[in-house]
């Protein structure tokens, strides 16, 4: 789970990292009470799941209360990356000598946690990577250790010379460690960490994403969740424990398992056709399920067919017909559904969807063929 | 012959009176598995009845492992505690541990998969649909009726994506020594290499299906290893080729980041380095006929 | 260092381990005020940094607030294997359905963190290691993983059937281990633990032990240091960063290292006589510790004979001489001081104590035997 | 010969500008030992001065490692920073590391010992004078002036009763192979029985002293292997005969417990098994002498 910056910059200051003050505002009299309250010049940042936000003109900085309001105003409900934004975060415009980036994520290379950091920081780490790979150093963290000190201090003494640079860094990046193994985040990142004209090190941008497996024990994190930022079709799937991705084609795909769902995508796109979205309903399916995905699907204008991928494992076929019969009597599905479903109660599920009125199909290419064709000449 | 487990496999089932656990049990006691012990805390001393007779159930695996000599077992607990579980068994003396569950938090692996690696037992998943050796037993959820004896070894980060290529071969009359579902975690125990090795090492395995997805460099690394080390044919397949990058497929670890981890890169790595790429699962059945020269 | 029970059990409570409420008290109004705010029965438990406190008269049980006054009167001020007792705590009376022992420590052959428990808690744990050793069971705690969920169960089932009783005392079990390493603590123990008739598990006595070693980084812990709860020669030792303990002998004996410290006292002992302490001055002595050695053994008003055991390593000679001769020039110092003084800097030193009026041995054997004999006649 | 250290010995010395670090530097040094680096974080580029020339100082012992592929470090570091201090040069690639400081937080130490035995680093101490082989160089604070090349290996609990017990050799003629400080502390790298076996393999040690005292079992352990392992004859001393128990004898590990960790427990058991066990220290010489036939 992506959580906005300001909730970010909040477990970041809960463990010991010197961050700015500032807060979020959700109306442009909010952003300008807020940057009254901060004085003199403020940065006004977009709070939404996507990056880029400065290129798309959600960071603005102001010299006023009242410019803070402008940009406010501006930046509220705007659209970043298709994502509306519905909150700002004022924080006060900090002097910067210098820019560095520090981060840590699950490296699954080396099966651990893994530092980041480089002195080029302020700019897309990727591209640093790319450009310049030898501006990073990475810092694998063994699990039955932590961080060790003199790990941080090689770190601290990549990014600066300064002896007091480089006790503060250090500092940080134990603190940012011990944020990243509490909340069980898959990537913490400070970019920039700046030093101001004072030589102060200080968190400018923070970007967290949570492990989902991790929140059922996090509540308090579980609670940053902000349904705003997200389609409604996600919150959906999300709720009803479907794995789903929205992509931009016509062909509404209801699958069993990641990677076949993922397989069943690339067949559509293999014969001509293009995936509505990524719909994985899971292992141990239930009617219930198959009902929230068709919803899901049905829910996009651009689908024109739905299509059934389906391998009986784990998955009962029948539960997948039931599903289906059931749903087609609760909501209205306009786009044909073309169905493929083998293995586990193959028998009972074809019996079920006969009675029902549909036709199904045993192989997997011959119904993404089907499917896609029909698509092209809807 | 087989990898990892075979008839001499004396397996205990953690979380046997769970809902998953119970289920598999029974699949995989039909499927001619020596299920010697169940594992449940609280419920030691019950017995786990299945159609080949009763199975008994320890409060812990230390216990399971004394009064039967278990050498193997496979974890069906919830994913709070699963890692637990995981620790449990590899401090019990075991060699191999298979993890099914699902959804175990990604740090907790990390030490969990160091503190199986500090004793030198074998990790299989989690997030994993374990594996089979058509004939001889099966640890997981792997459904047997799809499966036959012969000469194809599979590996696979996926479950019903391997079924499916599984299946086609089998309906086209070819059997597998071994199929094994690594998992689609970004911390996993046993990786395609571990894998690849062990089918080398198997007389009987004349060939082998790789399965890999989008997200890491797992598939590339194992195609260069295949290129150095592999004599036998290896049959890949890639699956993700319309994923868009950033967003998570279903699995943890399918995720595209960056220019990295992509379908075209593996499929390119994968064709440099000789391995015969289907394009559709359909394919792979084909391809792999023609390397065993079918 | 010691710290008294209140305090472990404030530490225990901050991990959230179930300690009955309860509060200490210094006099007899302050307990009676505390049994009344309490209500019911109570237990009045003198605070001294010694075992054998209930053998000994210092716990008592009272049923009303009055009767707790009246124990507290008796046991404030008692004295208890050498310790007076200046406070104690006043905690209600539990029903007791069980009693069982958990404890950690640092086990030096496994080299690691150890767990101990025992369902024969409320004894004295040493006791049942011997009497019953299988009625205990010691579980090493790898360092790099910390207590392990399967570690935690199977001592709990070591102690109890009752699943219910289980989690609770796994759950403890964690409590325990955090607190002991959170504090860099030598030893955490509980006992007993025990069952109410309600099936709540519960900590009833605490005892802690803190590493001396981690104290500078942990001034809340440190601050439970109580210099009226030990003798006033080793606060003054302590406070010199002397290695002091008191004894029953007559001969005052300063020597530098701990190994060699005790071997001098073994000769006092081989030579018929009885050594009044061990003190160690310690590698790097200045002449101020050496004054300060020379006042806490002076103060003992045993001492017979003063015996001075230096082999000069990083321990300069002359140090310790001057050492001799200033702390001769500003206390009054009536036995009569025999040195042995080796290595490092000895010429420029027996030179120092030539000059002073000292006569100086450079055999241990020869100084001890002469000291010791001295004092039999004294 | 010698045990641990000999002429090869490349040493880094971690604090080497610290009040301890640079004495002790410039004796080890003026002891014939190579100190090949110094390591000061951010001193990196500056020179240590002594008698012999100067000693570049490192920010990290990993640089210090790479500019002089040293293969051993002693540390003097503060005790608040000296766990660290191991773990770095465990992790730099020596092969030993020597911990001098004292007072360093006991659950620190079981870290930093496992860190080390994961990486078959040998850790000598901490809280322990080091070690010295007479000729060939010291790692420590061990005064050189009190020793002597010779037969005779030293290995001992503490620091100034093992000066005494040297110098009282040295000066009836009896050398040294080497004479270790395993140190005081309740965790310890190297242990008795650790000293016991590199001894019985050093051809030119033909007989050993073991100085123990009261705490724990180490001793009691030691003398069980001596009787197994040993050939060359092995003469003993306990400190702390008059100790009572429940008291910290100045060393963190000196403490009776109950009724285990006893001087009297210590010299009853090191006599069972064949032990020799000097009364006083000036005895050990004389069973040393008796011991080598002199």
């Amino acid at each position: 789970m992506d959580i906005h910056e300001y909730q970010a910059k909040e477990l970041f200051r809960k463990a010991g990292i010197p961050v700015p003050p500032g807060d979020v505002a959700r109306t442009a009299d909010e952003a300008e009470a807020l940057a009254r309250a901060l004085g003199g010049s403020v940065v006004v940042k977009a709070q939404v799941h996507t990056g880029g936000r400065g290129k798309a003109g959600g960071v603005k900085l102001a010299s006023s209360a009242e410019e803070a309001r402008e940009h406010a105003e501006a930046i509220l409900g705007m659209e970043i990356n298709g994502l509306t934004v519905h909150k700002v975060l004022v924080t006060p415009a900090e002097d910067i000598a210098s820019e560095a980036y520090v981060g840590v994520l699950v490296d699954r290379k080396k099966q651990s946690a893994t530092f980041m950091v480089s002195p080029e920081g302020g700019v897309d780490i990727e591209q640093v990577a790319e450009d310049n790979p030898d501006a990073i150093l990475k810092m694998p963290i063994d699990p039955r250790y932590g961080l060790l000190p003199h790990q941080a201090y090689r770190m601290s003494t990549f990014l600066y010379d300064d002896p007091k640079l480089v006790k503060q860094a250090s500092k940080i990046m134990g603190q940012l460690y011990r944020a990243f193994n509490e909340n069980s985040c898959s990537l913490a990142e400070i970019n920039p960490l700046i030093v101001t004209p004072d030589d102060e090190v200080k968190a400018i941008d923070a970007k967290v994403t949570i492990d989902d497996n991790a929140l059922p024990r996090l509540p308090e994190v579980e609670a940053y969740r902000d349904t705003d930022a997200e389609p409604p079709s996600e919150t959906k799937a999300r709720e009803a424990s479907l794995s789903f991705v929205k992509l931009d084609g016509n062909v509404g795909c209801c699958v069993n398992g990641a990677g076949l769902a993922m397989a069943t995508m690339d067949l559509v796109k293999y014969y001509g056709g293009d995936p509505a979205n990524f719909l994985d309903i899971g292992g141990s399916s239930n009617p219930e399920k198959v009902i929230a995905a068709l919803e899901i699907i049905t829910a996009d204008p651009n689908v024109k067919v739905i299509l059934f991928n389906i391998f009986g494992g784990i998955t009962r076929c029948d539960d997948v017909a039931n599903g289906i019969v059931e749903a087609t009597k609760q909501i209205d599905i306009e786009p044909p559904i073309y169905i493929r479903l083998t293995g586990t109660n193959e028998d009972e599920a074809l019996q079920i969807l006969k009675d029902a009125g549909f036709s199904a199909y045993t192989s997997m290419d011959e119904v993404v063929e089907t499917a896609v064709n029909f698509a092209a000449q809807a | 012959m087989s990898i990892f487990i075979d008839t001499s496999t004396r397996l205990v089932v953690q979380g046997i009176t769970g809902r998953d656990g119970s289920f598999h049990t029974r699949q995989m006691v039909a499927a001619g598995t020596n299920v010697v012990a169940g594992v449940t805390p609280g419920k030691g001393g019950q017995t786990f009845e299945t159609d080949q007779g009763g199975i008994p159930i320890f409060n812990t695996m230390d216990e399971a492992v004394e009064a039967t000599q278990a050498n193997a077992s496979v974890v069906y607990v919830p994913p709070a505690f699963a890692s637990g579980a995981i620790m449990e068994a590899a401090d019990s003396g075991v060699d191999l541990v298979v993890a099914i569950t699902e959804g175990i938090p990604v740090l907790d692996m990390t030490r969990a998969f160091a503190f199986t690696q500090d004793r030198d037992v074998r990790l299989l998943g989690p997030n994993c649909p374990g594996l089979i050796s058509p004939g001889k037993g099966k640890v997981g959820i792997i459904p047997e009726q799809i499966t036959a004896e012969g000469p194809v070894g599979v590996v696979s980060r996926s479950g019903t994506l391997t079924y499916e290529a599984v299946h086609q071969l089998t309906q086209a009359g070819i059997g597998q020594t071994t199929c094994v579902g690594i998992g689609g975690d970004p911390i996993i125990g046993t990786n395609f290499i571990d894998c690849l090795a062990a089918f080398s090492e198997d007389p009987d395995t004349r060939a082998v299906v790789m399965i890999g997805e989008i997200g890491g460099t797992d598939e590339q690394e194992a195609a260069q290893w295949v290129s150095e080390n592999m004599e036998i044919p290896v049959v890949g397949f890639i699956a993700g080729q319309t994923a868009p990058p950033g967003r998570t497929m279903g699995h943890a670890g399918a995720i595209i980041s960056g220019s990295s981890g992509t379908a075209e890169e593996k499929i390119r790595v994968f064709e440099e380095n000789g391995i015969a790429v289907a394009r559709r699962p359909v394919d792979i059945r084909d391809l792999i006929k023609e390397a065993l020269g079918l």
